[in-house]
This record gives C-alpha cells, structure tokens and sequence, in this order.
C-alpha cells in the first residue's frame, strides 16, 4: 500500500466532514446511504413477518400502512437514487476520465449536507408520527386526509432533491470540461455515459419532483387546492407532475446499475465490449425517452383512450434501448476469458433479474394486461426486480469490484461468493411468487388478505429471511476486511480503466501526473502494463478473426 | 481568452424593445380578440424572453454545446405541457357528471356524514 | 375454487378469457427471449472459462448486422404487445349503449353501490349473469379503485370525476371486489363480494330482501356488510363506540347529558347519528336513512342486544388481566 | 485543493475554469426552468378549466403596479448586463456602480411586491375563509357581471381562490428567488469594492448574472399569464 493516501492524508473529524476530495465525500455518502439502507431494510423485514397470516401477524393497520410507505421513501429517495451515483459515481468519475476532482467540489460536499439535511426532516417524520401515505404521496389523501407527519417528510424530500440536482450538474460539466488530454467521448468508460445520462435525468426531472412536493407541503399548510376536488383542483394533475419525474427516476435507479456491469463484464471476460457506441447511446435514449412514458402508470384512472395509447406505445420503445444492453453484454461473453469472480457473478446475476423485471415491465405497458395487474403485486414483483435485482445487485457488483480500489484491499471472496449466491436465490423466491399473488389479483398495500393468498405469502416471506442474511454478510466482511483483507495492489483484477492506473488506495489528487490517455478503453491486447498474454488463447481463436 | 463583449449600445437598444414591447402587452390586453389574447400575449412574452437570453445573457456568443443545454430546457418543459395537455384535452365528455350520481352525493342526499 | 394453488384467478366475465389470452402470448413471448439469453450466458459462463491466469478473449468490437437485427426483431414483438393490449383496452373503455347502469362510490373506507331501481347495498353488489353491466364511479373523500379480479377489470374511483367501466359477467356465484388504490388505514378491508344472480334470481332480489330468519345472526351478517364493524371495534378504539355490553346501559352524551340504550335510541343512532352522540366520538357516522329496512334495523338492534353480556371495553382489559377472559 | 491566484486546484486552465462555471451555471437554470415548469403546467390546467374564475381573478390585480415592476426588472437586467460588460472592459469602478443600481432596483420590485400583497390582504383575496369576491364589483354594473359570472361558473368562489393561491405560489416562488438574487448580487458588491473582478477575472459577476436575467424571463411570463387575462372585461 502507498504510504500516503486519501484516507490518511489528513486527519480528524474536520478533515472529513469539511473535506472537498470527491473520494472521501463519496464515503460520506456510503455511511449515510448504508444507514438508510439498513433502516429501509428493517421496514421491509417487518412488512414480510406481518404478511405471514391472512390476518396480519404483526402490527395494526395504521403501523403497517406506515412500515410500508416508511421502506418505500427511505429506499426510493435516499438509497436506490443517491446509491450508485453518489458513492461510486462521486468516487470514480473523476478518476476515469483522470482528473483531480470533480468541476466543483465545494457544490459536491454542500450536495452531501442538503442530503443528510432532508434526511433529517424524513427521520423526524418517520419517528414523530410516521408517514402513512404511500411513497407516492398521492393526493387528495397526502394533502388533506392524511393524519401523519406528511409536511416534514415532503419538505424532506424537496430539500434532498437539491442535493440530486446539485450532484448531476456537477457530474455534466465534469464529464464535459474536466477530461484528461486524450480521453475522448468515446474513449469514455460506458459507467461514465451512463452516468451522464443519470445526470440528464436528475436535471432536467427533480425540479419537478420538488416543486410538485412543495405543492403537495403548501397544500397542507395553506389549505390551497391544486389537487384538492372539493376546492376544484385535480388529483389526477398531482399524478402527472409526479410521474413525470418518478417515472425517469426509475432509470436512474438503473442506469448507473448499467454502468457498473458494463465495466464489471469485459473487465472479467478479458475482452473489449460488444458494441460500446451502442450501449452508451442506449443509455442516452433511455434517459431521453424515459421522459416521455410517465403516464403509463395512470392507465386505470381514468384517463383518456387516445393518450393511453400514445403513452402505451412509447413505453414499449423504451423497452429497446434497455434489451440493446442486455444482448450486448451476453455478445461479450463470447469467446471471453472469464474468471468467476465476485463481481462477475453479480453481473450475471443482474443480466437475469434485470431480464425478467424489464420483461414483466412489458407486461404493465400493455393497455389490456394492465387494467388487470396495475396496482397489484405483480407491479411490487416487476419493480423490485428491477430495483433489487437490478440495481442493488449492480450496487454490490460494484462495491466488490472497486473496493480493494476504495481501501487498498480485498475482500474474502468466497465469502463473497457465497454471498452472491445466497442473495439470488433468496431474491428470487421473495419476488417470483408475487407476480402470481399479484395475478391473482391481491392488491398492493394490503395489510391482511383473502386465506387463498396466504401460501405464496409465506414463501415470499421465508424468501426474505435468505435475502436478508445475503445483505448481512457483505455488511460483515466489507468491515472486516478494511483492516485484514489482503492488499490488493493498485490493480488486482487486472482492469483496463484509468482508476486502476493509479495506487489503491489513491492519493488526493488521484494521479501524479495528469494522464495522458493514449488507448481504446476495454482494450487488452495493447495494454503490456496490465502484465496479461498479448494474444487470445489459442482454444479461442485458433484462425485470427477480427471484425 | 476568446470572450465576446456586447456593446452597451445594443444593451440599450434592446432595453428599449422590452420595454415597448411591454406597453403593447398591456395595450393589447385591454382589447377583446378572444382566444387569441393569451396567443398574442404568450408571443410577445416569448420574443422579450428570447431577447433577454440571446443578448442579455450573451446566449448568441456562447458554445453550441451550452446552446443546445438551453433548448434541452426549454424542449423537456414543452414535453411535460404538452404530453399533460394530450390527456386532458381528449378526455371524453362522458366524464361529465352523472345526473343521477351527483343527486345521490348532494348534501342533502343520505351521506351527510362528510 | 381452483386447485390449491392456483395460477389465475376465474374467469368469470367476457374480458377474463381476453385478458388471459393476452398473457399467455406475452408469457410466451417474454419466455423466448429470457430462455434464450439465459441458456447463451449460462453455456458461454462455463464454455469459455478462464483456463490460464494471464489469458485473454478475442477483441471482438461488434457486430453491425447483429445490432440491427437485434432492434428490429423485438421491434415487432412489442409492436404486436402493443396493438393486441390496445384492442383489449379500447373494447373495455368503449361502452356497451343498452348497459345495467350501477352507481357506485367509493369512501374511507366502504363502498355505496346503488341499483338502477335505487335500491343501494354496502360493500355487495348484485348483478344478474350475461348482461352488460356500467359501473359509474365516484369518491367522497379520496382514490379508491374498483377491482375484480375474476372479471380483470380494474378503474380508479376519483374525487371530482366520474369513472366508468364496464363488464358482463359469464358465470353465476361470488366473486371477491378489492380496493386497489391505497386510500389509508383500512385499506385492506375496503372490499366485498359481487354476487352474479341468474335474472330471475336477479329480479327476485331487487324486488325484496332474503334473511334467514333469525334476527341475532341477520344482524351479526348486516354488521359486517353495512361496514359498521370497520369503526364500531369491540375494544372501543375504534371511531365509533363498542357494542360490547352498551345494550340497556346508561352513556354520557357528548353535551353532558346522559341517554339509555334501548330500541329507540338505537334506531335513532342509525338514522341520524349526529343526533346524539356519545362522548369522547366525532360526529363522522353516516346516516343510514333509506339504506336499512325495518326489517334490518330490527335485526341490527338484535344483534347489539344480544352483546350486551360481552364485557365492555374498559373492563375488559381489566378481566383479561386477571386471565378471567 | 489548492488554489492559485485565481484558479482552483482542480482546473488546469482559468478557461477551463470559466467555462466550467457557465455552464454549470446553465445547466442550474435548465432545473429551475423545469422547476417553475410545473407550476406553469399547474396554471395551464386550472386555467383551461376555470377560465370564468381565472378572468375574475386577473382583474382583482393591480396592472399598474405589475407594469412598472416589470419595467423595473428589465431595467435592472440592464445594469446587470452592463455590469458584467464593465467588468469585461476593466471599469472596476462601474461594476460595483451598475451591481448597487442592479440591488436597489431589486429591491424596488420587491418593495411594489410587498404593497400588492398587503392590498390583497386589505381587498380580502387571500384564500380562506374571509375570501370576498364583491370588492371589486362598485356599482349595480360590477355587481350585474358578479351575477353573471356566477351563473356560467357556480363554483366561483372556489376556483377565483385557485387563481390566487397560485398568484401567491407562483410569484411568492419568483420573490424568493429575487431574495436569493438580492442577496447574491450584495455579495457581489462586498466583492467588487475590492476590486476583485477584472478583464481576466469575472466569472462571479457572469454567472450570477445569468442567475439574475433568467429570475427576469420568468416574471417576463408571469406578467402577461396572471395580470393581462381578459381585462377588456372590466
């Protein structure tokens, strides 16, 4: 290990909490999401022990209505959507395009105290009265019916939008003014374009969540009534508004997943990926088209036929853009070199789950299907295979991968393994049994349900306890290994990217000397620093074949 | 440093156009054109707007790259108007209240309670 | 009922077997391409397994004619996804013109469902078999949804518009109703039963009411369906008092003074229930005016009579306390 | 990071530097655009549905005090914008000169704010309970057009209180940012009077700048969208 590093440059709780280095805020963000995390996690444990019993086995109506939109706005709003971009996006972009830092660090830390500022307010929400309106805030019961703490926890989430919108613009004109000599666009990582795509998103798509909330709050407040009926206003308005960003914000959930595999996948199969303009051009159109889907979750209430069907028919494009990525990355497989680390197991495991969850996705664009499963736990099954198998599975890819990078050292892996493992399985049989629940037709946000339910209830909840014990164990280890791991050595797996050019752990201005990018990215076979064969395998290719 | 200095005469000038423009506005408010006075309105606003940020905030001068962040802006609020609209405005009249519903929710009808 | 786990609900209206159909051709399509993509990562995963440490893939950049077809073909899958889901969707928004028209409106946390006759129901609804059936929907308070899953039809209920939908049911018998769109606390429990009636049986039960007979077990039924239950708890936490040993007893009044319990002063509560109100509860009862029948108050009235050994809330606790209960 | 003269550690170049910061600064604009975007949207939708209540409401305005308030914003965009010219041309004198002019001028539009307000509270227009329709209805005349309004729109006490919740909201937004504005162009003068800016080092004066002209554009259409609906009425 260096002698000198980012973690031990200076000292003490100022040089931290005041810090402007990309690299420690991102671990800012890592402590602080991983709270949420935990706390969100708890939430849905005690969601899965209550669903036990048609009855209810474990809290009242009021505490599980509570419990469920508690684990939404805690997963939502201050995991999936900071998780990626703000821990390993903060930590690598600049070092994958080789610079010091980001364009404005300050903006970067003040963006981490907006964040755990909003934090605050949703924590004094959840502990002085919870929270019981569904993480969709849907009016009129948010803004007039409600008896719960719904006015911090709306302030709370403005503020915290603030702190996405903060963070993408940094990230936009980082990518665009602060890249190395000789790093051109498309010698950009595809983590890098899928991060510029999710920075897009928090752009141009929080204002509007945070100004609809401030609505939904000043409603409260001021008894005005936008979206209240006996006052005029239109619920229905407050679902437009908040799709429009809720909708988008789904991809950047995703998005940044997306990154990860992308660098996760040629680094293990050893070979360049397949078709790199069109995954980072896919990660554009998804964010572009994203914007034009929202009302797809509005198709039962009542909107017009015309418009469902021109929303129905832009869902089903966006599909393209994300099955492009899946067919590439399984293209890169071929004729690879791959090793069963970790990471690489992660990503397989995303390419299934993500697979089904943006196919059962399809499902809920159709206009016939979806007046029969909208709103019911088929959706809670879709969106966790995407949020869960996708993007948290991406997450912890991600983590494994560029943890000995992050500390310098690494992690017990067949631990790791195991632990990959376990969390696919245990995933699976939480989720898979609530497509058919929900196509059976029990509803979503039900704190008891009809006696025929009850089997695949339980076999969701026996899925949980195996899910639960595969999100411990990293939590475990990761600690442990920051003082025993092995030292990893500035660059393990070997990976072709830039950050892997520099010590592990880096030192605070990421590189000695600016870089000078002079290589294609994923490219191996001119890479001789890397230490690896110049030329594939023979049993891959025993006639040359190039195209 | 390669950084285009507008002249304070176009400054003044276009202060000029804004301001008479805005007394048309005004003018024009007061006269019945039907639908059409929050068309003429919107136009006028539109062209003081384009002005200010094609000369006030220098817009003309700067990278395409810049250019094209502005009408990414003003593109995406078009797509959040419009889309929203497309729902509202083809929403068919049977929507319209029910007669014998709306007599079965009045006051004084047998749900008092709320 | 089905077999003990089953994979689709009934098909009981002219859109279940539309809907399902529609599945399975998703299904089908859906299971092609996640076969297909699972078989080729999982036969690459151990077909080209790293066999030296320091070995490398063949750098194969892409493929163009791939790219494209693999854009193109799903293309017309979802094209055809699309055009199937929007034929099934356009005939559910299109109304039938001769329809039974049933209106229907959602509040925290029962539904009111009136008959063309006027003849309302709480949380039941009654329709005769193969007639085409309009649901006109709205909400006194905030969304609700109607949802049958063994019609697969589904519709907001949404304050300040007027919802419709349509269906005809295909098979005679009972049929659970949910709340599909969360609308607070009792959520869960806003549902009921749809009763499909052959048309005479139909015309027979909008003509007269049917009990069994006996008053105590019609008005224990008619607690449970009017939704009394979802407010008058037998522990008195909920938002109306417990019945719970309240027959022949004196209450306070929320204006200080006192009342009696009995026959009059039930029927009067039911009626109008803001007339006299117990005191520690809101005035938020609804009036059952019009919506009881003598028959119904009689059977209720026995009911909370019958009640009137159960031991009332506050005791209670104190009993089960000393493991009495 | 550290910093040199006046580059921060993490550029290599003050263009690189200036650049970063204008287009940061646009990319910020690009999220209030959308930001007040849904409050327009919020507008268009009530307004399209009221149109009755939204005419009443209009007319309720003072259009006096609008006009010159916007004339004031515009002309203080124009000392802002030379502001940043004097800082461009080296006039460090003018700079603080025109960014004073720009902040009272702001504080002039405030100020005109301020007064509009405190009469919608004396003409009983604030949503509520005391909301009053029939101030603005002198004579038999006004009183005959309050009858025949409510005849086409019943609800009109209702939705008259929508139009002015979202006057408030919206122009209670717009005065917010003013504040940020006014606060943002003081420390800008605090700056100036130590000559801080010059030909090779302006960035604050620009980008703050940008922020000020586009707090401008957004009263630009909120002018004509609350003050100027159907006032051929009155």
């Amino acid at each position: 290990m260096p002698r000198v590093h980012y973690l031990n440059a200076t000292y003490g709780i100022r040089s931290w909490l005041l810090t402007t280095d990309h690299k420690r805020i991102a671990l800012l963000y890592l402590a602080v999401v991983t709270f949420f995390f935990t706390l969100g996690g708890i939430f849905a444990a005690m969601i899965r022990i209550h669903l036990l019993t048609p009855e209810g086995a474990l809290v009242s109506p009021e505490t599980y209505n509570k419990l469920f939109t508690m684990h939404g706005v805690a997963m939502v709003f201050f995991f999936l959507i900071p998780s990626i971009p703000a821990i390993l996006g903060n930590f690598l972009i600049p070092m994958m395009i080789g610079a010091k830092d980001v364009a404005f660090p300050k903006l970067n830390l003040m963006s981490w105290y907006i964040y755990v500022l909003g934090g605050c307010f949703v924590l004094y929400s959840f502990f002085t009265g919870g929270l019981d309106t569904g993480w969709t805030f849907y009016t009129p019961l948010s803004s007039i019916y409600s008896n719960s703490a719904v006015t911090p926890a709306v302030i709370g989430i403005f503020i915290n939008g603030f702190s996405s919108i903060l963070t993408g613009v940094n990230f936009v004109v980082t990518i665009h003014t602060m890249r190395a000599p000789g790093m051109t666009w498309f010698r950009l990582p595809l983590f890098v374009w899928s991060h510029y795509a999710t920075s897009l998103i928090f752009i141009l798509g929080t204002p509007v969540i945070a100004i609809t909330l401030l609505l939904c709050g000043v409603e409260r407040i001021f008894h005005f009534g936008f979206f209240n009926p006996a006052m005029g206003g239109d619920p229905i308005l407050f679902q437009h508004l908040f799709w429009f960003y809720s909708h988008p914000a789904v991809y950047i959930m995703i998005l940044p997943a997306m990154g990860v595999i992308s660098e996760i996948i040629p680094t293990f199969a050893r070979r360049p990926i397949f078709g790199y303009s069109f995954i980072a051009a896919s990660s554009i159109g998804i964010a572009v088209i994203g914007f034009l889907v929202w009302a797809h979750h509005m198709f039962v209430t009542g909107q017009a036929t015309y418009s469902a069907l021109a929303f129905s028919f832009l869902s089903y494009l966006v599909a393209i853009p994300s099955a492009v990525k899946v067919f590439n990355w399984t293209a890169t497989l071929y004729k690879g070199s791959i090793s069963y680390d970790t990471p690489m197991l992660y990503a397989l495991g995303f390419i299934g789950l993500f697979t089904i969850g943006g196919l059962t996705g399809l499902f809920l664009a159709c206009l016939g299907l979806d007046i029969h499963i909208h709103d019911t736990y088929f959706v809670i099954a879709h969106f966790h295979y995407i949020m869960v198998g996708g993007a948290i599975m991406g997450y912890l890819g991600g983590l494994h991968f560029w943890w000995p990078k992050i500390t310098g050292r690494l992690y017990p892996e067949f631990l790791a393994r195991i632990a990959a493992i376990v969390l696919f399985l245990g995933f699976n049989l939480t989720f898979f049994p609530q497509f058919i629940l929900g196509y059976l037709g029990m509803p979503r946000r039900y704190h008891n349900y009809p006696p025929e339910f009850q089997v695949l209830n339980v076999l969701s909840s026996a899925g949980a306890s195996i899910l639960a014990i595969g999100y411990l164990l990293p939590m475990i280890y990761f600690v442990w290994s920051m003082r025993y791991g092995q030292v990893a050595g500035p660059n393990p797996w070997p990976a072709t990217g830039l950050e892997w050019r520099t010590a592990s752990p880096p030192p605070t201005e990421n590189f000695e000397h600016t870089p000078v990018v002079d290589w294609e990215t994923y490219d191996f076979v001119n890479r001789p620093d890397l230490g690896l064969a110049t030329k594939p395998a023979p049993h891959l290719a025993p006639s040359h074949e190039d195209d | 440093m390669s950084e285009h200095i507008v002249s304070p005469t176009v400054y003044v000038i276009i202060f000029a156009i804004l301001i008479v423009m805005t007394a048309t506005t005004a003018a024009v408010a007061f006269v019945d054109l039907g639908r059409f006075n929050i068309v003429v309105a919107l136009v006028i606003a539109t062209f003081k707007a384009s002005l200010v940020v094609l000369f006030f905030m220098h817009a003309r001068y700067i990278p395409g790259r810049t250019q094209l962040v502005i009408i990414a802006g003003v593109f995406w609020l078009a797509i959040m108007l419009s889309l929203t609209l497309v729902d509202y405005k083809t929403r068919r009249p049977e929507s319209e209240p029910a007669p014998a519903l709306s007599s079965m929710t009045t006051p004084a009808g047998y749900f008092a309670g709320s | 009922m089905q077999s003990q786990l089953p994979l689709y609900p009934e098909q009981a209206s002219n859109f279940a077997a539309s809907v399902d159909s529609l599945m399975y051709f998703m299904i089908a399509v859906c299971l092609f391409f996640a076969v297909g993509i699972s078989i080729a990562v999982v036969y690459f995963f151990f077909k080209y397994r790293r066999r030296a440490p320091d070995e490398i893939g063949v750098p194969i950049h892409g493929n163009m004619r791939l790219e494209v077809t693999w854009i193109v073909l799903p293309l017309f899958f979802l094209l055809a996804m699309f055009g199937w889901g929007a034929v099934v969707f356009v005939n559910f928004r299109h109304m039938p013109p001769d329809a039974l028209d049933i209106y229907v409106v959602g509040k925290q946390w029962m539904w009111k469902l009136q008959q063309p006759n006027g003849r309302r129901e709480i949380n039941e609804l009654h329709i005769p078999v193969n007639r085409d059936i309009k649901l006109i929907m709205s909400s006194e308070d905030v969304i609700h949804d109607f949802f049958v899953p063994a019609f697969r039809v589904k519709m907001d209920v949404v304050p300040g518009h007027y919802n419709t939908m349509w269906f005809r049911a295909t098979k005679t018998g009972r049929y659970h109703f949910f709340c599909s769109q969360y609308c607070g606390t009792n959520h869960a429990v806003m549902g009921g039963w749809v009763t499909v009636m052959e048309p005479d049986d139909y015309a027979a039960w909008l003509a007269g009411s049917s009990g069994t007979g006996d008053p105590v077990a019609d008005g224990e039924k008619l607690f449970e369906q009017l939704a009394c239950s979802t407010c008058h708890l037998p522990d008195g936490k909920g938002r109306g008092p417990s019945y719970n040993g309240i027959y022949g007893s004196k209450v306070r009044l929320a204006d200080g003074t006192t009342a009696t319990v009995d026959d009059a002063y039930i029927r009067e509560s039911i009626l109008q229930p803001n007339a006299k109100i117990v005191a520690g509860f809101q005035p938020v009862m609804p009036s059952f005016q019009g919506l009881v029948t003598e028959d119904q108050i009689l059977s209720l009235t026995a009911y909370i009579r019958s009640l009137k050994d159960q031991p009332p809330p506050g005791k209670a606790e104190a009993k089960s306390a000393m493991g009495n209960r | 990071m550290h910093r040199t003269g006046d580059l921060f550690g993490q550029y290599q170049t003050l263009e690189q530097q200036k650049d970063s910061a204008t287009l940061g600064m646009w990319l910020f604009l690009v999220t209030e655009v959308l930001f007040f975007g849904g409050m327009f949207l919020t507008y268009t939708i009530n307004r399209s549905t009221y149109p009755i209540a939204f005419a009443w409401g209009s007319n309720t305005l003072d259009i006096t005090l609008g006009t010159v308030n916007t004339a004031v914003l515009i002309l203080s965009s124009l000392t802002m914008a030379m502001a940043v010219w004097s800082a461009q041309t080296d006039k460090k004198r003018l700079v603080t000169g025109f960014l004073i002019a720009t902040l009272i001028l702001g504080c002039v539009f405030l100020g005109i704010k301020f007064v509009e307000y405190s009469q919608k509270y004396e003409h009983h227009l604030i949503p509520g309970h005391n909301f009053d329709l029939s101030y603005h209805t002198e004579g038999p005349e006004g009183a005959a057009k309050l009858q025949e309004a409510f005849r086409q729109d019943p609800g009109l006490t209702a939705h008259t209180q929508l139009y002015v919740s979202l006057y408030f909201a919206m122009t209670g937004l717009h005065a917010l940012h003013m504040i940020v504005g006014a606060g943002l162009v003081f420390w800008l003068i605090l700056q100036s009077m130590k000559g801080r800016f010059s030909r090779s080092y302006n960035t604050p004066v620009e980008i703050i700048g940008l922020y000020w002209h586009f707090v401008d554009i957004v009263w630009i259409f909120l002018y004509p969208l609350l003050y100027l609906i159907d006032r051929h009425l009155k």
